[in-house]
């Protein structure tokens, strides 16, 4: 890690808020995040979950976002956070384009000076992150068997 | 001719793009412009399968969200039909 | 990652509950929670916080630890969230010995199906941790200047 | 002849370390033991800048926490005094 946070001023993804196609790191993330006077650091990751829909099982998820809005948006909610929580730094960072089971989707950390504020401020963004910001997700499905643990149903679809 | 006739420029998301199959539209507007309204009900009458998402969406013109329809919507804006969220 | 995630099944740090006198990394932490069929993660981090005590300006803390009990009452709280929240993975990792500011003593994290459950897990063992665990920090300062910024207050001690 | 007088070993954490000025002392008893709460009143004699710390204690005997004063410890027995807990 040492070697890495040398470079850390000149990395993108030291910025609070972040749309991107490329992987999210929690390591770079939880970096961002180490400043003075933090005692608590939350942070949230969501991943892609595998599943089931009518059209099979899911095998990517599309992310697409109006960008121009999104970011305005995420920085609204950076200043919130500062603003409500005394949050010291914040990271609201999205993938976009197809992502793959188990891939990170969103990741949103936010350091404060006690705990509790912390816990607060992170549920508070992800939930806001996901109804104000102008993001959506389309399942990408393939036909397949289904879990051989239910065979009494595939005769039935 | 057709091509240089006053367009909004219609940017579609998720469900819009799906019920239109396509991502964005050149739709062709009065020079005076059009109410958002007025706009957003012609599209739904061209794209039939795009009227439910229509009544559940919210709209942005030029990187606004809109109060309400009243909102005049002119040639060589952009206006985004934004379904509901779904990020995370 | 990945060449690190190649050794993972190797490394003491998949452990749900630990109690080391090392770094805690919470790299590792994020790895270990990377389960299937886990789509919220929720981590926290606490860190040795700069601050002031009648003997002058913090500089470490030291963790004493009660180590058979206190490895007890983590994998009870292990346990408990996998039943009460579904949790399915844990990490409860406590740093002991001497920590100066601004490291990592404590790491908390969940891996649950939902994020709701993700978040109220978190919360609960942090909470938890703190009460029941034989875990004791007592602060080490060094006499220094005040801040400038209080000059008024330096003569009256 | 101490040397091999029947002992407890206490553990002192915390405010109880710092108060005796050690981590753990081999505390004499009876071979037949002793009840948990006049171990824990001759400890108080003992050492009087313990007492605070005594009050709001908690005790474990071999890794297990004491639901009130009435067990007995024994010989060989180890017997730890938990201030309140202060981790995270």
């Amino acid at each position: 890690m040492t070697s890495l946070r040398s470079t850390r001023r000149t990395e993108a993804v030291d910025l609070p808020v972040l749309l991107t196609a490329h992987p999210l790191s929690v390591a770079h993330a939880m970096r961002t995040l180490e400043v003075e006077g933090a005692g608590g650091v939350v942070l949230f990751a969501g991943r892609v979950r595998p599943g089931r829909t009518r059209a099979g099982r899911v095998v990517a998820l599309d992310y697409e976002v109006h960008r121009a809005p999104a970011l305005a948006r995420l920085q609204e909610l950076e200043r919130d956070s500062r603003r409500r929580f005394r949050a010291r730094q914040v990271v609201l960072w999205h993938r976009v384009g197809r992502l793959g089971v188990g891939e990170v989707s969103v990741i949103v950390g936010v350091a404060t000076p006690h705990r509790a504020e912390a816990f607060a401020a992170a549920r508070y963004l992800i939930e806001e992150l996901k109804s104000v910001v102008p993001i959506w997700k389309t399942e990408r499905a393939r036909p397949g068997r289904r879990p051989r643990r239910r065979p009494s149903r595939r005769a039935g679809r | 001719m057709a091509r240089t006739s006053p367009t909004v420029r219609v940017l579609l998301f998720a469900s819009a793009r799906q019920a239109v199959g396509r991502s964005s539209l050149d739709w062709p507007v009065p020079s005076s412009g059009v109410l958002a309204e007025e706009l957003v009900r012609r599209l739904g009458a061209e794209f039939p399968k795009l009227k439910p998402t229509l009544r559940t969406s919210r709209f942005v013109r030029n990187g606004r969200y809109l109060g309400n329809g009243r909102t005049l919507v002119r040639p060589g804006d952009e206006f985004a039909v934004h379904p509901p969220y779904g990020g995370g």
